[in-house]
């Protein structure tokens, strides 16, 4: 049984699939941070897998720097957190309603 | 065989790992599951030889980012329960489950159809890491120092936000406040 | 000076009006003044200058904008433009001159500056492009003078007078981004010069919707039934200026460019067209003359009588023969003059009683002599009196249309009988009678500073009117060469049969579009 | 020549512009003396072309300026004084020129003195204008002048809300059949390619009958409305609201003649289509009948006078459409000086009696107003057709055309019609000069005019007179440009039957009149004698009910459609659809907007739900594109 780029896709969709489902379900914004890393790194799967089964290390790049931009987003994401929280006292997305249109 | 096995091994704890994180109530459970998640997928980075990545990957995910993760974590209290109501779990999970199709039968449907070469191949000769090394600073020398640049502003961005005394906001501010807060500045100086 | 004598009477208002901001308020009005009044100096050299035996367009200048893309800032007129031209420079002057007491004097002055501008940019425009900014750009200052001088309704009137004229001239782009693809098509070229575009001889589908596409743009703007309904709430709603300039100079935009885009760019459209093209003219002229009937306000009386007199523009303008279109022309600029003064008139009795209504008034050539005078010059000019220069151009309109239907013509006719009655029914209703008012029976007589805009008007009125022949001649040398390009144009037989030849065996130079590939 | 031409054309446009100048200014004497000697000077103008032209002088042919010329129009201002012409600008002028003298006294106490001067000249000048003119544009410059003046001159108490009224219908009536007229002068140009009257005349023949037959008929359609032909007749008695010495001149000798004025000039594109002569003729006999039924029962002076008019209008289109236009012509010219001599010594009436109009409230006013009575019943003599007065040769003539046309009923018609001419002319001159001395129950004194009106009218007098004896001189000269046609009945019994019958039938009907009328035992009818409660009386009273019919189911109709067209149509239909589209895209807006509520976590699920929609789109097409071919043999298969 031979592991091929299929699988490492359909991998890929799951955890996309389950990524989504944190990113739409999530109410907390830490939480739902960690659903978009989830959708970050099923991403970075189905790179490495085209990249190793292509023999094309264009994939692998695109792995990295995408891990590079997580990190930005982290660092970012997560001052803009405290300054959240510090001024409203919750993370939640459900009080997060001034551009209401 | 043997890679068989591991794929499907860490296949299914990876699956595990973030289905936890996504559906767990414990937020500090959900940090647990998903820096071990990612120490998971790095174990495919390894199987598909691209150790490289899979460095990188333990190192920037759950050593870096996780770490954030969890000195935020500290900030918020979010031991408590997250309580989240919730709309048609059909529909979240329907569309998700679409939507991840879409995007890898897009991606992947004309890569396996047409017949690819290889822009960068992988030389057989050397170890991965000096693969990547070599395409990285010739080709993606550019983006990689912008890369570069971008985590350094994003770490100042990160200190200055949270740093920033965010209680007292000039531009939220109405006019009265403004004047009242400068009133009181002067008072300091004064005394 | 004269070689660039088009470009310094589009941009001299523009600039002034930059200047304009800088002038202290109490001195804006005489600033106005001068400006309009060398503007309107410089478009009477124009005329002087300008040969009225040549047909074809004078004072030529070419700058490049986008080469790549063959967008040039071409500029030129001939005897269909000259005379709108000069009319807008005129009505700006007398505009300013008989402004009455506003607020915000000055940024009034500006932007009819700047309106100025652009109404004289697109008569001049010989580029595409160049002529859709300056037709786009001119909505802009209406829209500031309607939004911020009018009446109640000023936001809805003004809003929906942009988004309407504004929808139909996207779609007229799109026409003419076409017209320049199919050009780049058979030459090669990239070109959105008219000039270069009339040598152009497309197949008739091609045509057929080209010329729909325009015709959206003018249809709209001119404005034809069924999309007139912006008009009235305009005119109700802008400040007596505004709604002069708007009947004399921005309305005549429309029927300008049928005559420069749509007949000479699609002759044999124009002939497929012309029916339903006139029916809708025809309804146009007979029923905004009975909603003009019914009218209780006298600036809408006028507004609709605009939209009917604009159905005989029409009309003259798809005779497709040299005094159909002659006749047009000559009744934009007549109807521009009579419609402009009327909106002057309409404006002295609003400044002395803030109101339009006609029940309101009654009697009022009792106490107001020479206002009713001029109102009854204006009036029975408007009615299309011979001796006043409504009458030439209606006269020939009319007659240019008989060739084609003598049916249609006989309805059009029908807009001699109706326009008497709603001017008739309103005039009777305003001035005859005895004052029933209180407030009307002291009304002062029109005043010196009204005079200066009503007594020209007059004055031009009957001598256009008897003596017609300085203006018709230049429009007639420059519309036998449109009639005589879209005869030779024309591919269909019917087209050829329509529009007449006017000189035997004599071909231009033609650029086939199956040819080219 | 051309210098008296000018004279003539421009002095009345002198006199107006003058009395314009004027116009805000109170009552100057010397506006209305001006005017009418500036009138005077046409008047004497055209006595010297007259002169030139009778002793076989050249026709005058002046081209001023060019008026309109585009493509192959060409349309210049041209005056042509030919024999017909000059005719017509003999009676315009003269006729014009002691109404004016006329109304200085007239118009004594009116504060718009100065204004009705202006007009009335305005007037004249237009009316020169058509008569002169040397094609149809400049016809039609006049034609739609002397409406204007009419316009001006009907509603020129404008504080009367009939007259005004009066005055717009006038106008409005008058473009109905303008519009007539233009389609008529279209057709001329686009047949004939020119509106000069030599030129198009003389391409007519050539032209088939059918189209000579349209034109016609449109040119005729524009006679109608001015001369107040059925089914446009309804302005002319209601135009009497006006001054009378307006009535006089306008509506009456000069303005409504025109339409005849066109026939003549047309005589060679008539003569063309005798069909279209024919129903002329039908048509002026029936409008002759018809307005003398109404006049026989009105009760109000000038509407009397009126009717009168319209009846003799009918007689000259018997004659024009029966080919004999010097006739018609020769009618025009009698009747004008009889008509208008009639309408002014009405408005002495008038005057004396203080605008009231009803003839049954005055009686024996021949004592204080003895000159008006000689100068009234003379001019209704005239108009009845006794011999030796002008009437006797137009009128007779006309009959004797109809007669030897062998048009019996139009003879018959006619002959009817001269016989209740003569009866409602005498019913008005007894009720208003004899009998008892009603108007004293209304405590009226009665004067005569002032001497110098009286001094005035006298010309009128005289020509109505003797204007018979200048019909052979003025057939000479006449028929030089119009068909030289002799109407003579060759047999002399019935020659003799006919002329003396029709006198003697006439003088039956004055004697009826006088007996009637002109004896004690009137009274003001109050509306209950059995008369009055008759149905034919009613109906003639109320005009045949057409003013009725129009005002129901013509003017309230259009008020009623123009107003639902407004308020229904316009707003609610097209003005409401473009709105409707605005508000589609509004209210989608509006309604879209609780997508937007604001809430992140709903924000990312329609981020969500967006994507897969593009992406799909984007799957759709991409294999639609690669799978076209297959997909068009597919539809083919289909049908499709």
């Amino acid at each position: 049984m031979e592991i091929g780029l299929n699988h490492y896709l359909v991998l890929s969709t799951i955890l996309f699939t389950i990524g989504l489902v944190g990113v739409m379900r999530r109410k907390n914004l830490l939480l739902l941070f960690f659903a978009t890393e989830i959708l970050l790194n099923s991403v970075n799967i189905a790179f490495a897998a085209i990249s190793h089964y292509y023999g094309d290390l264009t994939g692998q790049m695109f792995a990295f720097f995408v891990i590079a931009i997580a990190a930005s987003e982290v660092a970012v994401g997560l001052g803009l957190l405290i300054v959240w929280f510090k001024r409203h006292g919750n993370i939640n997305l459900d009080t997060m309603s001034s551009m209401r249109g | 065989m043997f890679e068989a096995i591991a794929f499907y091994l860490f296949a299914f704890l990876t699956i595990a790992m973030f289905y936890i994180t996504v559906t767990t109530s414990q937020a500090l459970y959900a940090l647990t599951a998903l820096a071990a998640g990612m120490i998971f997928i790095s174990a495919f980075f390894f199987i598909l030889g691209a150790d490289f990545l899979g460095a990188v990957q333990i190192i920037v995910y759950t050593g870096a980012v996780m770490a954030i993760y969890a000195f935020g974590m500290m900030f918020f209290d979010t031991t408590r329960d997250v309580k989240e109501k919730q709309g048609n779990k059909f529909i979240i999970v329907g569309l998700s489950t679409f939507a991840a199709i879409l995007v890898v039968l897009i991606f992947a449907v004309p890569m396996i159809s047409t017949n690819m070469t290889a822009f960068y191949p992988v030389v057989e000769a050397a170890g991965n890491t000096q693969n990547v090394g070599m395409v990285l600073f010739t080709k993606y020398l550019i983006p990689f120092e912008v890369a570069a640049v971008m985590l350094l502003v994003a770490m100042v961005a990160g200190i200055v936000l949270a740093g920033k005394k965010m209680d007292l906001s000039l531009t939220l501010m109405s006019g009265d406040e403004v004047e009242e807060m400068k009133k009181n500045q002067d008072k300091r100086i004064i005394s | 000076m004269l070689d660039h004598i088009l470009s310094v009477l589009i941009f001299f208002p523009a600039l002034a009006a930059v200047f304009g901001f800088m002038i202290q308020k109490e001195s804006i009005r005489a600033y106005g003044i001068i400006v309009a009044l060398i503007e309107f100096i410089l478009s009477l050299w124009l005329w002087f200058a300008f040969d009225s035996n040549v047909s074809g367009m004078q004072f030529m200048e070419q700058l490049p904008i986008v080469p790549s893309f063959g967008i040039n800032y071409i500029l030129g007129v001939d005897g269909v433009s000259l005379f709108i031209i000069i009319l807008a420079a005129f009505f700006t002057m007398i505009g300013i001159a008989s402004l009455t007491e506003t607020p915000n004097e000055k940024n009034m002055i500006i932007t009819l500056l700047f309106l100025q501008m652009t109404m004289i940019g697109v008569f001049a425009a010989l580029d595409g492009i160049v002529f859709y900014i300056f037709w786009e750009l001119s909505l802009v200052p209406m829209l500031y003078l309607i939004g911020a001088w009018g009446g109640p309704l000023r936001v809805y009137a003004s809003v929906k007078f942009f988004l309407y004229t504004f929808a139909g001239s996207l779609v007229m782009l799109v026409g003419m981004l076409f017209m320049a693809y199919f050009f780049y098509q058979a030459t090669g070229v990239w070109s959105f010069a008219i000039l270069d575009w009339y040598r152009l001889i497309l197949p008739e589908n091609f045509q057929l919707w080209l010329f729909a596409a325009f015709f959206i743009g003018f249809a709209i703007k001119v404005p034809m039934f069924p999309f007139h309904t912006w008009l009235p709430y305009a005119h109700g709603q802008a400040p007596t200026i505004g709604s002069v300039i708007l009947a004399a100079i921005l309305l005549k935009m429309g029927t300008y460019a049928f005559i420069r885009f749509s007949l000479p760019l699609f002759p044999d459209a124009s002939v497929y067209f012309m029916y339903p093209v006139a029916i809708l003219a025809i309804i146009m002229i007979i029923y905004t003359a009975m909603v003009a009937y019914a009218q209780k306000d006298i600036k809408q009386v006028v507004a609709y009588s605009s939209v009917s007199h604009m159905g005989v523009i029409i009309l003259g303008t798809f005779a497709m023969n040299v005094e159909g279109i002659t006749g047009s022309v000559f009744l934009m600029i007549a109807h521009g003059v009579v419609s402009g003064a009327l909106f002057l008139l309409v404006g002295v009795i609003y400044d002395r009683r803030h109101t339009k209504m006609m029940d309101q008034f009654g009697g009022i050539a009792h106490v107001m002599p020479r206002y009713a005078t001029i109102f009854g010059i204006m009036m029975m000019a408007s009615v299309g009196m011979p001796l006043t220069i409504n009458f030439v151009g209606e006269f020939l309109s009319l007659l240019g249309f008989y060739q084609q239907s003598h049916t249609l013509t006989i309805l059009a006719g029908i807009a001699i009988i109706v326009g008497a009655i709603y001017m008739l029914a309103a005039y009777k209703k305003m001035f005859f009678g005895t004052v029933t008012i209180e407030e009307n029976k002291n009304l002062p007589d029109v005043n010196k500073r009204e005079l200066v805009a009503l007594i020209p008007l007059t004055i031009i009125t009957i001598w256009l009117g008897v003596y017609p022949k300085p203006v018709l001649e230049p429009i007639n040398n420059s519309v036998e060469s449109i009639v005589q390009l879209m005869h030779n144009k024309a591919t269909t037989e019917e087209a050829k049969e329509r529009i007449p030849n006017l000189l035997e065996g004599v071909e231009i130079s033609r650029t086939p579009m199956q040819e080219a590939n | 020549m051309e210098k008296y031409l000018y004279i003539a054309l421009f002095a009345p446009l002198v006199s107006s512009l003058f009395g314009a100048l004027f116009t805000a200014t109170p009552k100057k004497q010397f506006v209305g003396i001006i005017a009418s000697l500036l009138i005077f000077l046409a008047f004497l103008s055209s006595t010297v072309l007259l002169v030139h032209i009778l002793n076989g002088g050249e026709v005058v042919h002046v081209e001023m300026m060019t008026w309109m010329a585009t493509g192959d129009l060409y349309i210049p201002f041209g005056f042509v004084v030919d024999q017909v012409s000059v005719t017509m600008m003999m009676v315009v002028t003269l006729v014009s020129t002691v109404v004016h003298i006329y109304s200085i006294g007239y118009m004594d106490h009116d504060a718009g003195f100065n204004r009705f001067f202006s007009w009335l000249s305005a007037f004249v000048f237009s009316m020169m204008v058509l008569v002169m003119s040397d094609n149809f544009a400049g016809l039609f410059i006049g034609w739609e002048g002397v409406g204007l003046c009419s316009w001006g001159l009907i509603g020129f108490w404008f504080h009367k809300e009939v007259a005004t009224w009066a005055a717009n219908e006038a106008f409005i009536m008058n473009r109905i059949a303008d519009l007539g007229m233009l389609i008529g002068i279209f057709l001329v140009y686009w047949n004939t390619g020119t509106l000069q009257y030599d030129g198009a005349f003389a391409a007519m023949p050539s032209l088939d009958t059918a189209t000579l037959t349209w034109i016609g008929i449109f040119l005729f359609i524009g006679a109608m409305g001015k001369s107040a032909q059925f089914p446009l007749h309804t302005w002319l008695a209601d135009a009497m609201e006006g001054p009378t010495p307006v009535s006089a001149l306008i509506h009456a000798a000069t303005m409504v003649t025109a339409g005849v004025y066109l026939v003549v000039r047309s005589n060679e594109l008539y003569d063309l289509i005798p069909n279209v002569g024919l129903f002329i003729a039908s048509l002026g006999a029936f409008v002759a009948m018809f307005a003398a039924s109404m006049a026989l029962v009105n009760r109000d002076m000038k509407r009397i006078i009126a009717y009168s008019t319209l009846s003799q209008l009918g007689y000259m289109f018997v004659a024009a459409g029966l080919g004999a236009y010097w006739v018609a012509l020769f009618h025009l010219m009698a009747h004008a000086f009889f008509k208008a001599l009639l309408f002014l010594g009405a408005g002495n009436v008038m005057h004396a009696m203080h605008d009231e109009l009803d003839p049954f409230k005055m009686g024996g006013l021949k004592k204080p107003m003895k000159w008006t009575f000689i100068m009234m019943t003379l001019a209704s003599v005239a108009l009845a057709g006794i011999y030796p007065f002008a009437g006797f040769f137009s009128k007779d003539l006309i009959l004797e055309v109809a007669f030897v046309e062998n048009h019996y009923i139009i003879y018959t018609v006619l002959l009817l019609t001269a016989g209740l001419t003569a009866f409602y002319s005498f019913r008005l001159i007894a009720l208003i000069f004899h009998g008892e001395e009603r108007y004293k129950l209304f405590g009226i004194d009665p004067h005569e005019a002032y001497k110098f009106m009286l001094v005035g009218m006298s010309p009128l007098l005289l020509l109505a007179i003797i204007a018979g004896s200048f019909k052979l001189s003025y057939f000479e000269m006449v028929t030089n440009v119009l068909p030289e046609l002799e109407y003579h009945i060759h047999h002399p019994v019935i020659f003799w039957t006919i002329t003396i019958g029709t006198q003697l039938f006439v003088i039956a009907a004055i004697i009826f009149a006088y007996k009637k009328y002109a004896n004690a035992n009137i009274k003001v009818p109050d509306g209950t004698s059995a008369m009055e409660n008759s149905i034919a009386y009613k109906v003639l009273k109320n005009q045949y009910y057409i003013p009725y019919a129009y005002e129901e189911y013509i003017v309230k109709p259009y008020r009623e459609l123009s107003t639902v067209f407004w308020q229904h149509v316009d707003l609610k239909i097209v003005d409401a659809t473009v709105d409707g589209i605005a508000n589609i895209v509004y209210s989608t807006g509006e309604k879209t907007r609780d997508m937007q509520s604001g809430n992140l976590s709903t924000m990312l699920r329609w981020m969500v739900a967006g994507t897969v929609g593009l992406l799909s789109l984007a799957v759709v097409f991409g294999l639609a594109v690669r799978h076209s071919d297959e997909i068009v043999t597919i539809l083919s298969g289909l049908g499709v």
